[in-house]
């Protein structure tokens, strides 16, 4: 007999939709930059479960295995590094009116998009339409479609690679 | 079911904590986490606007991975910029880093 | 500090691995002149591969 | 699907219905909760055992049944009643929860690794990079813990763990990508439903090696245990734990043993593929202790490498030899040697 594990998409949509919102005002406001991090973690696993329920598994754990496993972990080391900052976030004279100047810029964006969104919302899908998106449709589209973007890429990763390095040495 | 907007609502209101961290904080390890926000941000719409396509296409999730891939990268090379400016002005807030000759 | 350049790698290798899988479900699928791309990208990142461990290992440089 | 009772007589038949579905036995008896906890508190036992005998002492003996195999039990009690130290100025929120997602991500790949035909818990299509995805949060859930415990050998600790596993991991990836290949699906169930005429430790025999390696050295095991080296660190990142976290991260430390022992076995040595008089869930277990003592073997034998040898080795040999083999891997494929064996 099997027991079918009915939860509505809707609830798992609200629950992650908080998660996420929560962490990364947690990542921005934490006292300390290793909190921060973490919540910067949290949020995107939040985000990875958006992933998931938009039919989008791989990029899901993409998301995980690079953002929560490479990302995070070069931030640990890097705020590591430079340990002596960690625990004192500066806050000086006039931080609260740009803190206020910023909030109403950040939410006056975030209105005015979500609005327009909502006044469009009847002409948007409301239902996603049927039909999956399946992991092994990626590969061709991403080695036959779009070659270009690959090759340019692997310039990037080696630019980035040479950069960050040649960067971080120390000169002498 | 979920409907369309709702992501997109979500991800404007990632977009406006990104700016206001943008915006507002002080630390530089800190803009890059409102960077990486903005950045998610972005990708969820594209995710969400792929797979409300009719038929549903998988072109979007290849553009959320090139934009995953140029992110991260984004984040190593900010990181070791972060590493010099802290050799050479021995902090990290941003307020600081006024000086033009290392 | 030493090792802080092998850090810098893993999070480029890890997108890396990440394309080459989505590459290696479907790869019977993709023809072969497009895999000879995935191959380009591979042979792109070695150079950059081999400069990074000569920089890595020298110690002078951490 | 079951009804839910709404009459007080309904509800014991509704509690069997639930305790018999097959979601429910798999999610908590077999491939599930009580089998994990089991099978790592056997390994504990396992380990002592045989790297007793090995050395020729006798090992656990006096905790009772055959062999003194009741001593994890005895451990866990005697662990669970121990006063849990937290060093002053330690990070308390952080000491304590830790331990407790690590255990949460030792048990979360057994979600998708298939113990047998039907014994799988998910049945994901993306199982293998879900196994990869969990796997690669580990390090930076150890250095967030040996920093929190604000002392400094763990953090030298976490800081060769965090090096260690992020230069190993990727060969292991890239190694893998070759039985992907071969498949062609990252659904676990399908690798293994693939490998029912050959094993892909044939066809992908230098893939192996490097996997097997490059596990040996996710898990900390000699001779790549430089985390916990005892002589320099004390015990490495996990120094300061005790009591209640000691345990919880040593069973963390098992089912990760445990789980990276059943992800070879189903990636290389054919998951559950035996002759048929043993039920298939059998097959993968005996498989699985083979290759933990396997890993567990050189514990006993080898000494540990230097840290600066063993990131070279990491980076230098075994990636190259990993993108190397996708080459070989692509060229065997095409060159249709093993269409006589379907792939």
């Amino acid at each position: 007999m099997e027991i079918a594990l009915a939860v509505p998409p809707d609830a798992v949509f609200i629950v992650l939709t908080t998660i996420t919102l929560l962490a990364a005002i947690l990542a921005l406001q934490a006292k300390e930059l290793i909190y921060g991090a973490i919540a910067l973690g949290i949020s995107f696993i939040g985000i990875a479960g958006l992933f998931i329920l938009l039919d989008a598994p791989y990029l899901a754990m993409l998301q995980i295995a690079i953002y929560v496993g490479a990302v995070v972990v070069l931030i640990l080391f890097t705020i590591m590094l430079v340990r002596r900052e960690v625990g004192e976030e500066v806050v000086e004279r006039g931080e609260r009116g740009e803190g206020a100047a910023g909030l109403w810029i950040a939410g006056l964006l975030a209105v005015s998009i979500a609005g327009l969104a909502a006044l469009a919302g009847p002409n948007l899908a409301s239902t996603p339409p049927a039909g999956v998106l399946s992991v092994s449709e990626l590969g061709p589209v991403l080695v036959t479609d779009y070659p270009v973007p690959l090759v340019i890429l692997a310039l990037l990763l080696s630019a980035a690679l040479l950069g960050a390095l040649m960067l971080a040495k120390v000169e002498r | 079911m979920v409907a369309l907007v709702s992501y997109i609502i979500v991800s404007a209101a990632l977009l406006g904590i990104g700016i206001y961290g943008l915006s507002v904080k002080r630390n530089a390890i800190r803009i890059l986490f409102a960077v990486e926000i903005i950045v998610n941000a972005a990708n969820i719409n594209f995710a969400a606007f792929t797979r409300y396509l009719n038929p549903p296409n998988v072109s979007g999730q290849v553009i959320v991975f090139y934009s995953i891939a140029a992110s991260a990268m984004e984040a190593a090379v900010g990181l070791a910029l972060i590493l010099v400016a802290f050799r050479v002005n021995s902090s990290i807030d941003v307020r600081k880093m006024d000086k033009l000759k290392g | 500090m030493q090792y802080y350049p092998y850090v810098l790698m893993f999070v480029v290798f890890d997108v890396v691995g990440m394309f080459l899988f989505a590459w290696g479900i479907s790869f019977r699928a993709i023809p072969a002149a497009d895999s000879l791309m995935v191959l380009l990208f591979l042979i792109l990142l070695g150079a950059p591969l081999g400069f990074a461990l000569r920089l890595a290992l020298r110690r002078e440089n951490w | 699907m079951v009804n839910v009772p709404t009459t007080p007589a309904d509800i014991l038949p509704f509690i069997i219905s639930i305790i018999t579905s097959h979601t429910f036995i798999t999610l908590v008896i077999f491939p599930g909760m009580i089998h994990l906890m089991l099978a790592s508190a056997f390994l504990t036992w396992y380990e002592r055992k045989l790297l007793a005998r090995i050395q020729l002492r006798i090992g656990p003996l006096y905790a009772g049944g055959p062999g003194g195999i009741l001593q994890p039990v005895a451990d866990g009690v005697k662990l669970i009643f121990k006063e849990v130290i937290i060093p002053y100025k330690a990070d308390r929120t952080l000491f304590t929860w830790i331990p407790l997602v690590l255990i949460f991500l030792g048990t979360l790949p057994f979600a998708v690794i298939p113990f047998g035909m039907n014994w799988v818990i998910a049945n994901l299509d993306v199982g293998l990079v879900f196994v990869f995805a969990t796997t690669s949060v580990f390090p930076s859930m150890i250095i967030i813990f040996a920093w929190a415990s604000n002392s400094k050998y763990p953090f030298i600790g976490g800081l060769r763990s965090l090096f260690q596993q992020v230069a190993y991991e990727i060969p292991m990836w890239i190694s893998a990508l070759s039985v992907v290949m071969l498949a062609g699906s990252l659904n676990l169930v399908d690798i293994v439903k693939a490998q029912s005429k050959i094993w892909f430790i044939i066809p992908a025999f230098l893939s192996f090696i490097v996997f097997f390696i490059c596990i040996m050295a996710e898990l900390e095991r000699l001779p790549f245990d430089l985390p916990e080296a005892e002589p320099e660190l004390v015990a490495g990142w996990y120094t300061e734990a005790s009591g209640a976290i000691f345990m919880a991260l040593f069973l963390a430390l098992y089912l990760k043993l445990y789980m990276m022992s059943t992800l070879t076995t189903v990636l290389f040595l054919g998951g559950w593929w035996g002759p048929s008089f043993l039920p298939q869930p059998v097959w993968t277990i005996i498989k699985t202790m083979a290759v933990a003592t396997a890993i567990i073997i050189p514990r006993a034998i080898y000494p540990r490498i230097r840290v600066d040898m063993l990131i070279k080795i990491g980076w230098t040999r075994l990636l190259i030899i990993a993108l190397a083999n996708v080459f070989i891997t692509l060229l065997v494929i095409n060159s249709g040697v093993l269409s006589a064996w379907g792939l």
